[in-house]
């Protein structure tokens, strides 16, 4: 038994009352105790790595308590959140001297951990959707952080689209608890298992993918997605695009398609099919936007695509694809976000047709933003380069020469948009109106630097990555409904 | 069965009234109405919790939308109706009645739950947990963690309102931030 | 706006003035008996939320403040929040998370069912306290909304992007 | 069967409303009415006919309780569901006053200041 377990949703959550309540004698008290959790996060989920735990809640036996599941691909997905909301809050002390209400700004900032690392952990249907909830919620508000027009009505696009989903989540849960009278993931893997396929399972399998691919903005269902993302402030952006899309989204379909109901051909070539156009659409969008935010969100769309169609593909090589890009993406996108947020404190301004030459002024700033940019083109020996020539591989593989084939051109598309990028950061003239930037602020540039790095190395350690965390986790993956044995200890 | 029936069919009637009414104290009270129904069929379907709680709720989401919105702005008039997303979301509701007459056909018969789990707390929740109120033993002992849970969503989403209804969102930097850590206001 | 600083009329603060004690008595006993009969922390939380909220339509928002003010109010709501993860964590006692670990009692006496009385007057406390503040915030909010509007100031549908300015 | 269905019907409404109406309330109102199905539909499933609400009563015969009892876990998730419903709608209210403040409408044709 690992104590360790509810401490990643308790810790997170005791910090963001406590940050409340000091607030009220000393305003700066978020800054702190949030880095203080994220620091103990981050060890916490580093010291948990290659173990495989069930905790149970309240010591009551799985199928009538919740239980607690911690296997490779929790441990994967807890690593990425609390790395990332890592640097995004060591960006974020400096940033938010823009912003009012800074504690209030911590404390959402940790429930939304909070909720993250609930949803990963469960092992349990209604407490995922619970978790789900906080986690979603926490990001509305924080959308809206600025409460300008634009961030309102992002916020609200995204409350209506989102509060859908949650509602379709909900209907599916009932519908499955009807007819297995259990809601415990592996109880319900085991029930389904042993029925004659039926109408009801394919209905909840048909609303978990609205709902959840609502939360992972795959394509149909991607609108509210490019107005939310630009719209918060740039370490939640960088939050949201970087861990919420594929915690809430991509961790939980994937768990529910391979581990619970198990990887039929039907379900994966939907997955497929939303993977491919989520690639191809979200590219083509990308192309067109002057804005640099938007243009990082429409990349976004696409780049989960790729996540998905890795993972549906369902054999070793295309998993280890999937989750090896989905780490990185976390890891570059993340850094691409943080570095327009630093341009726009810079400069004041997002519209790529206002800027030029800044890297002369924000040497820094714009040398990681390059690297990310290389990162995400696939360009080698960083990061994003491997997992897509793995994505693509497994797909040839596969016999998907089509989807491989547009899988290489959207990687050609997503050299082109950020091309464009490249132009107005390093080459034209610095326009008069900017002619007096400076650098950002220390903090923020140890966390971007610190960021690039991370691209760089995971492009070159990618054996001991493959070690130590993918590979635990692309077992689980494999595994499929053997998932129930572990939980049930047979 | 009758009255449960015929309570669907009011709240549903209700619900079309909120839906297509033009004032928006009208809707507000319509949802109301369907609000109150709904506890109604609660208690008949043997949940006293969820009809109390259900009343409440109702109350003050009355409250609330009254207080907070219709006295700003009363009527709703549609300027232009999109007939084009009306077909198609009347063909995607057609498909979604007919999935969901199907799913529904090879669910349990209504009145005949399969209980797997549930047993075991009617069974022994009153000895393990020490509560008479099975619903309570679940929601505070067998699944606390969800009502941790629970709070803590309704702590965020109040939390979140706060943050939205801030009368300053940004500020110069450098400028003392003269909001209040709790709730923001004129004063 | 109908309601003037002092409130409603006499008929609605003489009639509040009798109800409002006997709300905020039944919500009260609605938590504390949460686990014995229908009813627990939430619904009982709201209760007696919604009496001082009638405390404060009825009898305008300065009495309401004075009696339950806005800082009590939500640092209410974080103790309570805080004291219910505090009940789960003193479960590590037992040896699990969120475990009961007080004695059960007997069935159908107050003091029984070990920690679930507790943690309903936690959340009972906490929904009270929460959704007070959120009806005072929503409700100065919408005060000053519908403020210029009166003045025949309007909140400037021609140039939205002014809209904010005049207020702050 | 038909309560089923009478339920997702009820669903269905407040899905056409959030799709066909521009109303900022209205949407709001949609959301409820797909929140209130959905938990109506949760507590249809766990009902047993003739069944009698899961509080034990003093004095009663356990074995009777056990046999006729509806099913409580439903009624749990619904309570829970219920407070996460009023927390969101909460929050909805809080950002539609504030868009009310900025563009004087609740019209949301006319709040468009993003474009898809």
């Amino acid at each position: 038994m690992n104590h360790i377990l509810p401490l990643f949703v308790a810790v997170p959550l005791g910090t963001a009352f406590i940050i409340l309540i000091l607030a009220k004698v000393w305003r700066k008290a978020g800054v702190p105790f949030a880095l203080l959790t994220s620091i103990c996060l981050v060890i916490f989920s580093v010291s948990v790595i290659g173990q495989a735990s069930i905790y149970r809640m309240g010591n009551w036996p799985p199928p009538w308590g919740i239980v607690l599941v911690l296997d490779g691909l929790s441990t994967l997905l807890l690593l990425t959140i609390s790395v990332i909301s890592f640097f995004a809050l060591l960006f974020s002390i400096r940033y938010m001297d823009r912003y009012t209400a800074k504690p209030k700004f911590y404390a959402l900032f940790m429930l939304l951990v909070a909720g993250m690392n609930g949803v990963v952990l469960s092992g349990d249907f209604f407490n995922l959707f619970v978790f789900l909830e906080i986690a979603s919620i926490a990001s509305y508000a924080l959308v809206a952080f600025g409460c300008e027009e634009e961030e309102l009505e992002a916020s609200f696009k995204y409350l209506i689209l989102s509060g859908v989903a949650s509602t379709f989540i909900l209907l599916g849960i009932a519908i499955l608890y009807s007819l297995t009278g259990t809601l415990n993931m592996a109880d319900v893997a085991r029930t389904i298992g042993n029925m004659p396929a039926n109408n009801a399972v394919l209905f909840a399998i048909s609303m978990f993918l609205m709902g959840f691919g609502l939360k992972a903005a795959l394509v149909p269902f991607h609108p509210w997605l490019p107005d939310a993302h630009p719209a918060a402030p740039a370490p939640i952006s960088a939050m949201l695009s970087g861990v919420l899309i594929k915690a809430l989204g991509m961790y939980v379909l994937i768990r529910l398609i391979f581990n619970v109901f198990g990887l039929s051909p039907f379900l994966s070539s939907v997955l497929m099919i939303l993977g491919g156009l989520s690639m191809v659409v979200g590219g083509l969008l990308a192309i067109g936007q002057d804005d640099l935010k938007r243009l990082l969100a429409y990349s976004s769309i696409s780049q989960i695509g790729y996540v998905a169609v890795g993972l549906a593909l369902g054999t070793p090589l295309g998993i280890m694809g999937g989750l090896f890009h989905l780490i990185n993406h976390a890891t570059f996108k993340s850094l691409l976000f943080l570095s327009a947020g630093a341009i726009e404190y810079s400069t004041d301004t997002r519209k790529l047709s206002k800027m030029g030459g800044l890297s002369n002024r924000l040497p820094v700033t714009t040398t990681s933003a390059a690297i990310g940019f290389l990162s995400i083109s696939g360009i080698p020996p960083l990061n994003g380069f491997w997992s897509k020539l793995i994505i693509i591989i497994a797909l040839v593989q596969a016999g998907h020469y089509i989807l491989a084939s547009v899988a290489v051109l959207v990687s050609f598309l997503t050299i082109l948009y950020f091309m464009r990028v490249q132009r107005h950061l390093f080459f034209g003239d610095l326009p008069a109106k900017l002619a007096k930037i400076t650098e950002v602020p220390y903090l923020m540039r140890v966390s971007l630097v610190l960021l690039a790095i991370m691209c760089l190395a995971m492009g070159l350690l990618y054996p001991f990555l493959s070690g130590t965390i993918l590979d635990p986790a692309r077992d689980v993956i494999l595994e499929g409904t053997a998932y129930v044995h572990r939980v049930f200890g047979v | 069965m009758l009255v449960l029936i015929s309570l669907l069919v009011f709240i549903n009637l209700g619900a079309i009234i909120a839906i297509e009414s033009k004032y928006l104290l009208s809707t507000v009270i319509s949802i109301g109405a369907v609000g109150f129904g709904l506890s109604i069929v609660f208690l008949l379907l043997g949940a006293p919790d969820l009809a109390i709680t259900q009343v409440v709720v109702e109350i003050l989401i009355l409250i609330i939308l009254i207080r907070g919105t219709v006295t700003l702005d009363n009527t709703a008039i549609e300027k232009y109706r999109d007939t084009f997303a009306m077909v198609i979301s009347l063909i995607f509701f057609g498909m979604f009645l007919t999935f969901a007459y199907m799913a529904f056909k090879a669910l349990p018969e209504f009145g005949h739950p399969l209980m797997r789990v549930s047993r075991e707390y009617l069974q022994h929740g009153v000895e393990k947990t020490g509560a008479t109120n099975i619903v309570m033993s679940i929601i505070l002992d067998y699944r606390a963690y969800d009502t941790l849970g629970e709070a803590t969503v309704l702590f965020t989403a109040i939390l979140g309102a706060f943050v939205v209804l801030r009368r300053k969102g940004r500020k110069k930097i450098g400028e003392k931030d003269t909001t209040k850590v709790g709730i923001p206001g004129e004063f | 706006m109908t309601q003037e600083p002092e409130g409603m009329t006499l008929i609605v603060k003489s009639i509040g003035r009798l109800v409002i004690n006997f709300i905020m008595l039944f919500g009260i006993y609605i938590i504390l008996y949460g686990h014995l009969s229908p009813g627990g922390g939430f619904p009982g939380g709201v209760i007696v939320a919604t009496a001082f909220i009638l405390l404060m339509l009825s009898f305008g928002r300065k009495t309401a403040l004075r009696k339950f003010g806005d800082t009590t109010a939500s640092l209410l709501d974080n103790f309570a929040a805080l004291s219910f993860l505090t009940i789960g964590f003193l479960g590590l006692i037992g040896g699990y998370f969120f475990l009961n670990f007080i004695d059960r009692g007997i069935p159908f006496q107050l003091f029984s069912a070990g920690t679930i009385p507790l943690a309903n007057i936690a959340i009972g406390l906490k929904v009270s306290a929460c959704l007070y503040a959120v009806f005072v915030a929503l409700a100065i909010f919408g005060k000053v909304l519908a403020g210029p509007e009166q003045d025949g100031v309007g909140p400037a549908e021609e140039k939205p992007t002014d809209s904010g300015e005049h207020r702050r | 069967m038909i309560v089923y269905l009478l339920c997702s019907f009820l669903f269905v409404l407040g899905l056409y409303c959030l799709v066909a109406k521009k109303n900022i309330i209205k949407k709001i109102i949609g959301i409820i009415t797909m929140e209130y199905s959905v938990n109506l539909f949760l507590v249809l499933v766990g009902y047993r006919a003739r069944g009698i609400a899961p509080i034990l009563s003093k004095g009663a015969d356990k074995a009777e309780f056990i046999a006729k009892s509806v099913d409580p876990l439903p009624q749990a998730l619904v309570l829970t569901a219920i407070v996460i419903g009023l927390g969101t709608i909460a929050l909805m209210v809080a950002i539609c006053i504030r868009l009310y403040e900025r563009y004087g409408t609740f019209d949301m044709t006319e709040i468009r200041r993003l474009r898809g």
